[in-house]
């Protein structure tokens, strides 16, 4: 240590000697709407909760029992089931910064290979399915080597993605259709996720317990695991994930093969729903603009780190109820489409707002 | 050279247009043309139906085959065509008018329509006054065939329709209402929950096709319903005449794709080994394919086959 | 004389037209402070980036205790026992302290919870973060739990050298630590470095604070257009001519000792 | 000055007599490789137009003079024209980190108000075309307004939007085509944008030349005024931007009220190039993910403030080449369908692969 | 005694449960380089951002000579003259150096090319930033195009500096100018501080450089847990008197000069 470069005033031994005291301002909210701020600060996924709480009791008093029974809403968890499990999915990918495009096409395909595998192949259904499984596990995996090796965006390889499933769906299946008689008859256990639970009127098929499993399961991971942390982190910045000692492609290759798995269910759900195996249902097509629109409402960023899959989940509901709930009133299908639109924009302001008083 | 040949369908999705397209492609086999096919990315796609047609006067082709999404705004690229000196046949729809194509090989939607509204109103005898309609349509944009059916049934069942050129502005109150399916089984069963949702007496439901009306069969099966409702459908595919065998659906209206395209390639053929053009029905604008009511349950005054006979003529 | 910790021969690193490190060499010995000072823009980040595996050097040669390495991402050096502060800190800014904290060496739950659930163990990964960072004096932060984003620069950075002081086992990088930080602060932070020497770890201290070098550096590298210009001792040299040397105004002596 | 605080070692002094001289290292590459590096790192959009030519070359060798006609090069221009239109749209709006779902549904909007207005309203032609760019620019408008005042995420607002407008299309115009020929009697203005220049072979429209002036003029107002640097700084940290003085309100809402307009003109563009006006034309339905694709493979960041809209020009050529590429080889609607997914990953596999050369 | 060119009474600013500001004033006299000093996290940054328009205090009044204001936004600061270096930088890192520095004041080209076409004037907007940073000694930079997120940390701040000190017409606001600089750009910095005043601007200048802090500043801004302590005259106290206050360790005499 060189003694000339020491200062002569020695301002920095005065420093050591500070006390080590806590900063300590009051607390400047009290009571119960403090309280109530708190808990939205904490849990950010209350907000679209309270959005979708809103939108069933406006549903519910402008309809009235209609709309407020076991039945309806019941309905609206099964008409759901398949955009929830996509959302789910999707939250995961958009929670690292990316887009999946090819969720909803994924979804279809495999649904086809269980079905085509026991008619044409003739195997036993669970092989089937668990081969529907392996399948879309392995398009989620080529999905996350493009991305995270090859280093394309998620936007484009997804979209490619998305094509090359979709047209793939169609040639292999020849555009058709197996029908829910035959599978019925042959491999019922195709139809499983399709079982009821009849809990007075209300019924919940095993399809819709799985989603409501498969989104807490996933917030638990997210939350209170080092791969959650890790998932949001490479969301966050890529770049300081990395430097901070995250393994970056482990974990964007882990989220993408277990989006193609979730898909691969979905695949399932959709032949329990529909009872049939159809190469041309719509979420082929618009199953990613679904799910995203669930994960955006739900507040998760499109920009990555930022947002709870159970949010997604209640955009996901809020979407379902709004559709729901706007037919039962009778609008015309156009004034639907334009209806919900327009709710959309509302329920996202709906959730700012909220979430700026509540800041 | 060989002759060259297109074939443009709405879309490639649809059970219906594989099979023109099979149809098609055996037949260009069979007569040594050269057959490339295109078809529409999503119901009501006019724009790529353009390109295609450009892309045929492109390659040099003799003839093009054409179900218009859009049967009036394709009419310029018909034209272009035409002038291009290619024979254009309308296949399934005529265009609009129906002189811009040189021939079409069509089913009458309407009349398809018609028949299973006729069918319907017969079937329901004195119910058909209470009877709680819902109708299962193609998509919001409303591409013509599906108004076309949509209206045709509902004429034939005997309700004012109104504009005949859209669906939705009936006043009839028997009509629960309108949902759109694009024409698939995921729609058809989501439409026909929101409409039992919105009215679960329902007794008679409309679809645009025989998924969509599979679709409809499963949502009323979850509620209990499927011996108490009667659907009907336009189609006659394989799997829908199955459906109907299996009392899944009341009655269906069966078209003859395959023909249609054999027709058509037939027409090219000729075309271009001497320069003649098809002809007409006669007393009609076009050459008509055909349509029959496909039904176990005949009723009176309206013409049907079984399904067992359907079985041996349907497609796919 | 003892061998080198860590060394390094002819690094190269070129981005576009700019040559950040131009034949550069670098050694470390076992258990010293090393200081390296350098104008802006010499070098010295991009340096310390290609020791501890951010960066990919286009040539030249690493070794670590004499065996060469080839370090292809931070993960690797760190696994080597390198742990090192960026200029940029590298931080989750949406996470929290603690989340930041264990980053990629995260604590589970003892029992069940931890082994098959693979809960994180909150609670224990809170209280090291929180003491950590009374070691250091960053007595303002009210919340553990609170994200990174919300803290000031000097806080931010108060973080990440905690970090890296608590879990460097071989050698610790520090690139400019006390840039943001306060006096107070500052202060600690050299204790801390200190410390860690005494725990017997060799450190690299990137810093444009003269006084702070020469107080606590056994030996300063001196890096100057993008490669090393010499090493001084700062018994032997002055402040000023530590600072000659680096900017160009005086040319170091000839002769230097070797390492 | 406190003199106490002095140093004792004046090492401070020192530097301020250090030399003025500038690093000097030498240029590590030479020669034509090395102005061939330079200039792509200068001109990114060059890549895409590397990839472009390319993918003309190849069509050219495997389809021969078919393909490398004077009208069959033409016809993709004409092919490309309302997507070309939209991208340069899409691009000002994704440089700002946002994304728009509804450009196409509001060019087919502004497309049937042209029409609406002269055959129901009996306006003459041209007032009509005004209205309709009107139209155009206050739904850009409420978009930007939805973004920048109301902070609304711009994915959710053009979801909306695209809702809103494409059911407000059907309901307005009661699904009905207005026929060209009604047109061409009545209004022929409402087609100006058909209009042909014919050399040889080729076949330019007035709505290709607009397409090109479009883009060329944007190309010159991002790079060269302060209007662009600023799109380019909003979308690449609006607080930064903020906070350096750039008013990121009045940027955002010059970008939506301009991209409005733009949607606006394609619409007017889609009734020359079809002749009629049709509420159902796909453009409103898939003109959102047909643009995007073509800002993406150009190589605009979907983060925002990365890119060149010339880029998005050249993808918006490179899907239509490798469309008509594809259909004049004859391959089936599915295989080209899914050709075009994989030629779009490998696009831009390319396009990363001649950046990491060339960087 | 004469009027201060800025005021601050009472500002209280609360982030969820923090509070950076707490009934903070504040007062800038004409012509003066106040220093502003405390602790990490003690609201400095915090105070200049709602000085300065960036943030907006929850409560409190600002005074510009004599007259209320309330910035809506940094724009508005700006066009009264004030300039403002913010701790973060404010940079768009994806844009050039002169880019950067003409942010939201560009200049046209002459003539019709300018009026007409609103073309920039690049050539002399970089010439103008060559010039600035060569003035600072920021000579390593070698392409004045260069995008700013390819500039290593220090050079970004001499931008940022250089930028500052270009354009404030009334007053100019530092936070934490040297942190990342270099020995020599810091000299030069401070330099360029005394030089603003020279032509008569007040300055604020944040800083942890306790020798620099007391070389340059006319009084000393004590900060502390978010509001101001004392103000000092750094010829009345020692560094370590300054320190003392600043931490905690000792409190300041109770009567202080009224401003
Ligand atoms: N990612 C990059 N792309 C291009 N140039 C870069 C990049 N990173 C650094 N450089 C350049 O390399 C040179 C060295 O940068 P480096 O960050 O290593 O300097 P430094 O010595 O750490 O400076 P400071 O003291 O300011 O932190 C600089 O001229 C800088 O512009
Ligand atoms: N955006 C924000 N959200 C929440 N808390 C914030 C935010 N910005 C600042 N804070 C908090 O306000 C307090 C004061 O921060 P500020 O940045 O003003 O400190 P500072 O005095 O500038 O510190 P430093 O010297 O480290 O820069 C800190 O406790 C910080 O955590
Ligand atoms: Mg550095
Ligand atoms: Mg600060």
């Amino acid at each position: 240590m060189s003694s000339q470069a020491e200062p002569t005033d020695d301002f920095e031994g005065i420093a050591a000697r500070a006390p080590n005291r806590h900063a300590a301002f009051q607390p400047h909210r009290k009571g119960a709407m403090g309280r109530a701020h708190d808990l939205l600060h904490a849990t950010p996924a209350l907000v679209p909760m309270i959005v979708l709480i809103a939108a069933v009791a406006v549903f519910g008093l402008v309809l009235g029992g209609k709309f407020f029974s076991p039945f309806a809403l019941t309905l609206i968890l099964q008409q759901v089931q398949i955009v929830g499990v996509l959302a789910a999915a999707q939250s995961l990918i958009v929670l690292t910064a990316g887009i999946d495009l090819s969720v909803g096409a994924t979804a279809v395909f495999c649904s086809v290979i269980m079905g085509k595998l026991v008619f044409e192949v003739g195997l036993p259904a669970p092989l089937a399915v668990l081969a529907g499984l392996i399948a879309g596990t392995a398009i989620g995996g080529l999905n996350g080597w493009l991305v995270s090796r090859v280093r394309l965006p998620p936007f484009i390889v997804t979209l490619g993605m998305w094509q090359i499933v979709l047209a793939a769906t169609y040639l292999y299946s020849g555009n058709e259709t197996i029908r829910a008689q035959d599978i019925e008859a042959t491999a019922p256990f195709l139809q499983f996720l399709g079982g009821k639970l009849q809990l007075g009127g209300a019924t919940l098929t095993f399809g819709v317990i799985l989603m409501l499993l498969l989104v807490l399961v996933l917030a638990y991971a997210l939350r209170s695991t080092a791969w959650g942390r890790h998932v949001y982190a490479v969301g966050d910045d890529p770049e300081a994930a990395a430097l901070a000692g995250v393994n970056v492609h482990r974990t964007l290759m882990s989220v993408y093969l277990l989006v193609g798995l979730i898909c691969a269910l979905a695949g399932w759900v959709m032949i329990g729903r529909f009872g049939s195996v159809s190469p041309s249902a719509t979420t082929g097509v618009i199953g990613n603009i679904q799910s995203i629109t669930a994960v955006v409402i739900g507040g998760i960023s499109l920009f990555g780190g930022r947002g709870s899959i159970l949010g997604a989940f209640f955009g996901a509901l809020i979407v379902g109820v709004f559709e729901l709930g706007l037919r039962m009133a009778g609008a015309n299908p156009q004034w639907t489409f334009l209806l919900i639109g327009a709710l959309i924009i509302g329920a996202v302001a709906v959730d700012q707002w909220i979430r700026k008083v509540s800041a | 050279d060989p002759v060259g040949a297109c074939l443009i369908t709405k879309t490639d999705t649809n059970p219906f247009f594989v099979k023109m397209r099979e149809g098609a492609a055996a037949k260009a086999r069979e007569l040594g043309i050269d057959l490339d096919s295109y078809a529409g990315k999503v119901d009501g796609d006019n724009e790529t139906q353009v390109a295609a047609i450009e892309t045929c006067i492109a390659n040099g082709v003799k003839g093009i085959l054409l179900t218009a999404s859009n049967t009036s705004a394709i009419v310029p690229a018909v034209r272009q065509a035409r002038e291009a000196g290619i024979l254009v046949i309308a296949l399934d729809t005529p265009l609009d008018p129906i002189e811009a194509a040189d021939m079409t090989f069509a089913t009458d939607n309407f009349k398809a329509g018609e028949l299973i509204g006729q069918w319907a109103r017969a079937r329901l005898g004195t119910d058909a006054d209470t009877a709680r309609i819902a109708l299962l349509d193609l998509d919001i944009s409303q591409p013509t065939v599906g108004v076309l059916r949509d209206q045709g049934f509902l004429e034939g069942f005997g309700i004012d329709i109104a504009d005949p050129k859209k669906w939705g502005d009936e006043s009839d109150p028997r009509i629960v209402g309108h949902d759109v399916t694009q024409g698939n089984q995921e729609g058809g069963r989501r439409a026909m929950e929101n409409l039992l949702a919105t009215d679960p007496s329902l007794s008679l439901v409309y679809t645009i096709n025989e998924p969509a009306a599979a679709g409809a069969y499963e949502a009323l099966k979850a509620v209990g319903r499927d011996g108490a409702v009667t659907i009907v459908s336009v189609d006659g595919g394989c799997p829908g005449v199955e459906n109907v065998k299996a009392g899944v659906i009341g009655a269906t209206s069966q078209q003859y794709p395959l023909l249609m395209a054999s027709k058509g390639i037939e027409a090219i053929a000729a075309f271009a080994a001497d320069g003649t053009r098809p002809e007409a029905t006669e007393g009609k604008s076009f050459f008509d394919t055909g349509v029959t009511l496909v039904t176990d349950a005949p009723v009176e005054g309206v013409e049907s086959i079984s399904a067992e006979e359907a079985l041996g003529l349907c497609w796919g | 004389m003892t061998d080198p910790v860590l060394s390094a021969r002819g690094l190269v690193k070129r981005y576009g037209r700019v040559t950040a490190l131009d034949r550069c060499d670098f050694d470390l010995m076992p258990g010293e402070i090393l200081a390296v000072i350098g104008d802006n823009g010499a070098g010295k980040s991009t340096l310390i980036k290609a020791i501890s595996g951010a960066v990919i050097p286009d040539a030249g040669e690493i070794r670590l205790e004499g065996r060469p390495v080839r370090f292809a991402s931070p993960i690797e050096a760190r696994q080597a026992g390198i742990e090192t502060v960026y200029q940029t800190l590298a931080m989750s800014p949406a996470l929290s302290i603690a989340d930041n904290m264990f980053m990629g060496r995260e604590l589970r739950c003892p029992g069940i919870m931890g082994s098959l659930f693979r809960r994180l163990d909150r609670r224990a990964m809170e209280a090291f973060a929180r003491e950590k960072l009374n070691d250091l004096g960053l007595m303002t932060i009210q919340n553990i739990t609170q994200p990174v984003e919300t803290l000031s620069g000097g806080q931010r950075q108060g973080v990440a050298v905690a970090r890296a002081a608590a879990f460097g086992s071989r050698l610790i990088i520090l690139d400019e630590p006390t840039a943001a930080l306060g006096v107070k602060e500052s202060r600690r932070v050299l204790d801390l470095i200190l410390d860690v020497r005494a725990r017997g770890l060799p450190i690299i201290l990137i810093s444009h604070n003269m006084p702070h070098v020469f107080e606590v550096a056994d030996r300063i590298h001196i890096h100057r257009l993008g490669r090393r210009l010499c090493t001084i001792r700062p018994a032997d040299h002055s402040m000023s001519d530590a600072v000659a040397f680096m900017t160009g105004a005086r040319t170091p002596p000839d002769v230097m000792e070797a390492a």
